[in-house]
């Protein structure tokens, strides 16, 4: 109870600076969030800071799940606007897959705001820059193989090439270490699907085949923990390991920080800002305001140990967003490189 | 011809009708569908609204006519789990050629053979070497999904020309309100229907689910009809896939992942026993509907997605351990 | 076109000219001959038996005639032109009907449907005709004068009735032959004997009937001719006339047998064993008897009489609605087979193969599975143990077959049906209810099997006997009950017993 | 029919020999897999490599054995991802509750058990075919495990033993492999050796011979579904421990794993047919190929496309085999 206290004191502060000129708007009666995958933490999360901006704002927020499901996306977002809702949210499980959607949307004339992925004919996109989450992470890597690997840079990429945000953070990632390390390589890219038990299943084989990796980049939190724990049951010691995890999505990010000593950055993506921001941003949809087409929601390497401090309280095995330290990170304007370079 | 064997002809005993209706799968599942339109409606004001039944029952039309084919397949005793495989693969030969040649026509006619021939290979496998169609469309559910991820690198394709048409044939309505796709729905589902309740053809395929032993002495081509079940079983899944590519606007390589249990779960709530031989498409067609019906209620109601999985596998099981009930009882 | 022969049809000239002709019929599994250069010809307006033991190769020269299987060599001609029968398809078009041995129904169709599934009856569209399928079903059982309801689920229905509606099938469509093999396993002799009208009204409007079954009655009664396989070969064609019981069985078999039921057991032991007291299940209305040790009780019911169903629950197969069964004086748990294998009482049962076989198992395995604690410790079997008890049986009863290890669906009938007795026997029972032991057994095999019953009862155990067969009942039995429509309504020692008294008791 | 009696004895043809012995076939293959693989990739054989083969193989074989049980007696359990994954969870969330490793361990065996349960009371008081019934098995429990849980639990306390579990070594072999072989041992023994094997065999072989033999078939089967919920709970535990935490995204397909494993080993669909050690070449060799392809860096969605082609393959040359007994 306390703790809800403080959380929206703090909401309510934030808003008085940051959102004052929301109060001017019209707010919508209902937005529908249409998610790509709600049982994975990011979208909980993102979730999380969906609710939380909506009943600030005081607008009916409802969730339906796509379940990674193309075509049950389609039909979620179809019931949304049967049943009327103001404003659409939709984070696609396939960008090419919604195209249709977003047109009929438009005909119904209920504003869309896509969250993560951008899609032909949309009006505005709420998402982080994969690339540069991925580069300014692979900077930090390299740094860290400078002072503490020596020099070397051997990666194993446990990458999701199904979606084109994944292989931006790959590639952002080799990028960046590459400005430190020139000759750093990648070993092994392998498609963990995302998901830690594979992730953990392909990391096998690929550290048996390659006794020379000592970078271990996950594309979410997910990946990182299935290489990570490849690692563990292969029985090497983390002692010249760098694990690099992506996402900053739920607890086990903090967990491995806390207690694996090879796990030393992680790439945050805060969700709970995302979904804050998919919620303002579509309020502006709604009352007409002129918005960018990509709003971009910041993100930040976090180094070393205790780092995820500075953004997150953990307590009752519930972590909470520091307002105040994310929204003082300054998102660019502009992603160094989106989908479509790819 | 003898007189006195001419004479006891009428001793058709006349079948209680009420009685009769109730001992009837269909009858059940109606009135399932029914309780829960009743249950929704008054839980959720816009449920009953001709928009949302219309939306619905668009929907539910991509389902219908895949379940329409692997209905006919279960009755006539095989499987086809690689259905949803397929929905996802067709989209490719029809968005490739569509953007190729910028006719619509070309895309569905490539798409709609690509569906035939997985269906011929599928049926050769099964129906002509005899492996168990259940190991058989379990690998080619592998194999087409692994060659989807292959070709396209596990990318979309989008329609590069966007082509009207093609977005009006998954995403148009008639008059403004009937979804084109439940049109399509109807007319597979009432043209089969007959079929299989009126024609030799479908009686054929309910005598070899029955007995194929049987029905070879009766002079059938066993063989033949099961082939014959899954080339249309993977031509409506075809049909399928190009519409959902249409409401897509795009071949997406995960589509119709999953779609197999989805169509499954349908055709055996809709009373089609597993061992072949046993339903009807109507039973089909309303196991579709409660399970679209079910998924666009729940929603209405706000009800979390993890609740709808749960109720949606609790139905499952009440109404086939119902229907399981009512054949023992006879 | 030929004239309409079915049975609607009006009768035509009987001509001499052959209607099928088969020629060194020779046909081959995996080597083997089932059939070798065998011969038949049938004539039009006659009836021609066909006998012979089980594997003497008729099931094969019929499946060969109704397209099922190709020959190796040989020749068909029907009316005198070759025919290639490639499918069963091709046989029908020929008109070439069959009756199966084991039905050829589809159970989830109708009566109607099923007699018509070679043909629908259309209309100028294509529609299936429903209304005609169902008139022209009932009309064909009128004429037949066969009591069944042309909209009854065909899998709902009793035996003989499947019978019936399989013979029905056959008459429907205009046929040139029509093959039965063994149509009256499951029929009354009432119901035989309107077959038997119904052949001859076939055989008056030109058509061929080629007749299979072991009852040699039937075929005095009905055929014109026999011809006689042993071992895939043909032995003999005759007139029936020229024929009599001996005979027959000598070409059957190649030896005589004095006595199909041999009795070697003395006098029925007076300990109860079996009581069964006011039994009701939904078939079954409130029946009592006691069985004694040492002595075999014959329960004798036309068809639908309880008797299947009966067996099925002193046994505790199936539910009970009232009563008590005891078991050398404990009670069985109804419904529970494991308590009454434990009491001591099994069923061989009638139908082998849903009911009796685990046809991809071995012969060990099938029959040593009601009796495995017997060759266990804590749960672990002997194989040792159990191998040399199959092997004594296998001796014991002659079963035929390459190995123990042989999966049993490659062994035949009358070999199945020892391995399934002996999977009792092994177990060593109080009472054993064996139900038409001999459905689908040849003569030899089924001398065999009345020994070994004999044999039991010598051995103290209460055999309970379910027969449709008069001789064997008759021939077994120390006492006779009788059952009709789910009643007992009568029970007599084997002395007092006549056929008459017990056909009385039967329709009673 | 009864003529095939008389060609019993008689020889196979020459193809009808080499397809006659399935699990030497499977042998064949799995070697040549190795031999082809490490042509082209002599990591393939080092130990780290081959340990990792088995540790995979570990978690699918301890599933697959009961399986294997379950296809035998004529059943399927399709809901064990989704029961893996919510079994992990259990395990992860009792054990920081109670700081406990042998409690956690227990429940999330016994939490696969008691689906087994259900799936067993579901299969045989309601006689729905066990296909649908664990279909939405898999639907209810992957729609519950959020209901649980919606986050994926962490070993919050660390405790080293959890770890352990997956990690630990017994001599030179990784735990889960020696627990996968005894595992195996045992349900080879039983499914050989014992009364209740021959009850498996013959359950699915004929349900109505078997409760005319005084068999109880609902117990077996019952039986049968608990064993595999319990199989599967204890490798829910086991990938909880490999990752850490327990997962509610984990498993996602496995149950098709499991299932091409086993009939990829010969076991009949049907019912009454099947060998332990065809199931163990069958997850053998689907792994080794998950493994080679990795190692030989192909393009890892044939990992998806080669196990479709072998089991399509391996059930035809199957047919062969049965065809040339037969005829």
């Amino acid at each position: 109870m306390k703790k809800f206290a403080i959380t929206l004191l703090t909401a309510t502060a934030i808003m008085a600076i940051t959102a004052s000129a929301t109060w001017a708007q019209n707010m919508p009666k209902k937005i529908g969030y249409v998610t790509n995958y709600a049982t994975h933490e990011w979208y909980q999360n993102v979730i999380k800071g969906m609710q939380d901006r909506a009943a600030q704002l005081g607008i009916e927020f409802e969730v339906r799940d796509a379940n990674l499901d193309v075509a049950k996306e389609v039909a979620a977002a179809e019931d949304f606007m049967s049943q009327g809702v103001d404003v659409l949210i939709v984070t696609p499980v396939n960008e090419e897959g919604v195209v249709p959607l977003v047109r009929r949307a438009k005909e119904d004339g209920i504003p869309m705001v896509l969250e993560g992925n951008p899609v032909k004919g949309m009006t505005t996109m709420v998402a982080i820059c994969d690339y540069d989450t991925g580069y300014h992470a692979g900077v930090a890597a390299g740094q860290y193989a400078k002072d503490h690997l020596g020099g070397a840079a051997k990666v194993m990429n446990v990458g999701l090439p199904l979606l084109s945000a994944t292989v931006l953070r790959s590639n952002g990632f080799m990028d960046g270490l590459k400005t430190i390390i020139p000759d750093a390589t990648m070993v092994h890219d392998l498609d963990g699907g995302g998901n830690p038990d594979r992730a953990l299943e392909v990391s096998s084989a690929a550290l048996a085949q390659n006794a020379d990796i000592n970078i271990i980049y996950g594309i979410n939190d997910s990946s990182s923990q299935g290489g990570l724990q490849a690692w563990k049951a292969a029985g090497k010691s983390q002692d010249n390991l760098l694990v690099v995890g992506t996402g900053g999505e739920g607890l086990g990010f903090i967990n491995m920080m806390d207690n694996e000593p090879s796990y030393q950055i992680e790439a945050a993506m805060f969700p709970e800002k995302v979904g804050f921001t998919a919620i303002d941003a579509a309020v502006k949809l709604f009352n007409k305001e002129e918005v960018p087409p990509h709003i971009v929601s910041p993100t930040s390497p976090m180094v070393g140990k205790d780092s995820w401090k500075q953004f997150y309280d953990l307590a009752d095995n519930k972590r909470t967003i520091k307002w105040d330290a994310v929204n003082a990170l300054v998102p660019a304007d502009k992603c160094m490189k989106t989908a479509a370079d790819l | 011809m003898p007189q006195s064997l001419e004479a006891r002809v009428d001793r058709v005993a006349p079948i209680p009708r009420l009685a009769a209706m109730f001992r009837r799968n269909e009858t059940v599942l109606l009135l399932v569908l029914v309780a829960l339109l009743v249950f929704f409606t008054i839980g959720s004001p816009t449920f009953m609204t001709t928009r949302n039944i219309t939306n619905v029952l668009g929907q539910a039309s991509i389902a219908m006519i895949a379940a329409v084919g692997l209905g006919m397949l279960v009755i006539a005793g095989e499987i086809d789990v690689s259905i949803g495989s397929l929905v996802g693969a067709v989209a490719l030969p029809l968005v490739v050629i569509m953007n190729a040649t910028g006719s619509l026509e070309l895309g569905i006619i490539s798409a709609l053979v690509f569906a035939l021939a997985i269906g011929a290979v599928n049926g050769y496998l099964s129906a002509y070497l005899g492996i168990n169609s259940l190991i058989v469309t379990l690998g080619s559910m592998f194999v087409i999904r692994g060659g989807i991820y292959i070709y396209t690198g596990q990318k979309a394709i989008p329609d590069d020309l966007a082509l009207e048409s093609f977005y009006q044939i998954g995403n148009g309505r008639l008059l403004g309100m009937i979804p084109y796709p439940a049109l399509v729905a109807l007319a597979v589902f009432a043209v089969f229907s007959y079929m299989m309740g009126h024609r030799r053809f479908g009686r054929q395929l309910y005598a070899v689910g029955g007995d194929a032993e049987v029905a070879r002495l009766a002079g059938y081509n066993v063989r033949q009809s099961k082939f014959i079940a899954f080339v249309l079983c993977s031509l409506f899944a075809g049909v399928s896939g190009i519409l959902l590519s249409s409401r897509l606007g795009s071949a997406v390589h995960v589509s119709g992942l999953g779609f197999e249990f989805q169509v499954v779960a349908a055709v055996v709530l809709g009373g089609v026993s597993l061992a072949g031989g046993i339903g009807s498409l109507g039973g089909v067609a309303l196991g579709v509907l409660i399970l679209a019906f079910l998924s666009n209620g729940l929603g209405m109601l706000n009800l979390a997605t993890e609740w709808q999985q749960v109720i949606t596998g609790l139905i499952i099981i009440g109404a086939v351990g119902l229907d399981e009930l009512r054949r023992r009882r006879g | 076109m030929q004239a309409d022969r079915s049975l609607a049809g009006t009768p035509t000239e009987v001509s001499g000219a052959p209607a099928v002709t088969m020629t060194g019929i020779t046909k081959l599994f995996t080597g083997v001959k089932a059939l070798d250069d065998v011969s038949l010809t049938l004539l039009p307006g006659r009836v021609h038996a066909l006998m012979g033991e089980n594997g003497a190769g008729k099931s094969t020269l019929i499946k060969i005639l109704a397209g099922v299987y190709r020959p190796d060599a040989g020749q068909i001609s029907i009316t005198g032109k070759l025919a290639d029968l490639r499918s069963p398809r091709d046989a029908l078009r020929q008109g070439i009907k069959v009756v199966f041995q084991e039905i050829a129904l589809i159970p989830e169709f109708t009566v109607a449907e099923n007699i018509f599934l070679e043909g629908y009856p259309t209309d100028r569209l294509g529609s299936i005709r429903w209304d005609r399928i169902r008139a022209d079903a009932a009309a064909l059982f009128a004429r037949i004068g066969f009591d069944v309801n042309p909209d009854d689920k065909v899998g709902n229905l009793p035996v003989s009735k499947q019978q019936m509606v399989e013979i029905a099938r056959a008459l429907a469509h205009e046929a040139r032959v029509v093959v039965m093999d063994e149509p009256t396993s499951s029929l009354t002799p009432a119901e035989v004997a309107k077959l038997f009208d119904v052949i001859r009204r076939l055989t008056a409007l030109g058509m061929a009937v080629v007749y299979v079954s072991h009852k040699l009655d039937e075929i005095f009664e009905i055929a014109d001719t026999v011809t006689v396989l042993r071992d895939g070969r043909h032995i003999s064609t005759k007139p029936v006339s020229e024929h009599t019981h001996e005979t027959l069985i000598t070409d059957m078999i190649g030896r005589r047998i004095d006595n199909l039921f041999p009795r070697a057991r003395g006098a029925a032991g007076e300990q109860v064993i079996l009581d069964v007291e006011e039994l009701s299940t939904e078939k079954l209305k409130g029946i009592s008897f006691k069985a004694r040790a040492g002595e075999v009780l014959g329960f004798f019911g036309l068809m639908g009489a309880g008797r299947t169903e009966l067996a099925k629950a002193i046994v505790g197969f199936d539910p009970i609605t009232t009563g008590r069964i005891t078991i050398g004086g404990q009670l069985l748990q109804p419904h529970d087979t494991r308590t009454g294998k434990a009491l001591g009482i099994g069923l061989l049962t009638e139908d082998r193969k849903s009911e009796g076989l685990m046809l991809d198992l071995s012969v060990t395995h099938n029959m040593s599975l009601a009796s495995l604690e017997r060759f266990s410790k804590s749960g672990f079997v002997s194989e040792p143990s159990e191998k040399s008890a199959v092997q004594a049986f296998v001796d014991r009863f002659r079963v035929k077959t390459p190995g123990l290890t042989r999966q049993i669906k490659f062994l035949s009938g009358g070999n199945q049906q020892k391995v399934l007795l002996a999977r009792w026997l092994m177990r060593g029972l109080k009472v054993i209810v064996v139900d038409e032991p001999t459905r689908g057994i040849d003569v030899g095999a089924k001398s065999e099997i009345f020994a070994l019953i004999d044999e039991l009862a010598s051995d103290g155990l209460a055999v309970i006997l379910m027969t449709s067969e008069m001789p064997e009942l008759l021939g077994l039995s120390d006492r006779i009950a009788v059952l009709a429509e789910g009643r007992l309504t009568a029970i007599m020692d084997r002395a007092d017993a006549t056929q008459e008294k017990i056909l009385d008791a039967a329709i009673a | 029919m009864t003529e095939l009696s008389r060609s019993a004895p008689q020889v196979s043809p020459k193809l009808g020999w080499l397809t006659s012995q399935t699990q030497l076939v499977l042998l064949v293959t799995l070697f040549a897999l190795c031999l082809l693989i490490s042509l082209a990739a002599p990591q393939f054989y080092s130990v780290d490599n081959i340990i990792a083969i088995l540790r995979q193989s570990s978690l699918v074989l301890i599933v697959a054995v009961g399986m294997t049980m379950l296809l035998i007696a004529a059943e399927v359990d399709l809901s064990v991802g989704a029961s893996l994954a919510f079994a992990g969870v259990v395990a992860m969330d009792v054990t920081n509750k109670t700081s406990s490793v042998t409690l956690g361990v227990m429940a999330g065996i016994l939490f696969g058990g008691g689906v087994g349960l259900i799936n067993g009371l579901i299969v045989t008081k309601l006689r729905i075919n066990s296909l649908i019934a664990t279909i939405a098995m898999m639907m209810m429990l992957q729609g519950s495990v959020y209901l649980y849980s919606r986050e994926a639990v962490q070993n919050k306390h660390l405790q080293p033993l959890f770890t352990w579990l997956s990690t630990g070594y017994v001599g030179p072999l990784p735990l889960p492999v020696v627990v996968t072989a005894v595992l195996f041992a045992i349900g080879y023994v039983v499914l050989r050796h014992t009364t209740l094997g021959r009850y498996v065999y013959a359950v699915g072989a004929n349900e109505k011979a078997a409760r005319l033999s005084g068999i109880r078939p609902a117990r077996i089967k019952m039986l049968v579904f608990i064993v595999t919920g319990l199989l599967t709970g204890l490798v829910g535990v086991i990938l909880c421990s490999l990752m850490n935490a327990g997962q509610p995204t984990a498993g996602r397909g496995f149950e098709l794993t499991v299932v091409a494993a086993v009939i990829l080993g010969g076991t009949s669909l049907t019912g009454g047919r099947g060998t332990l050690l065809g199931t163990l070449l069958g997850v053998l060799i689907l792994k080794v190929i998950d493994n080679g392809i990795i190692i030989l860096r192909w393009d890892q969605d044939l990992q998806m496309v080669i196990p479709g082609f072998i089991i399509v393959i391996a059930s035809y040359l199957d047919l062969l085999r049965k065809k040339s007994n037969a005829s």
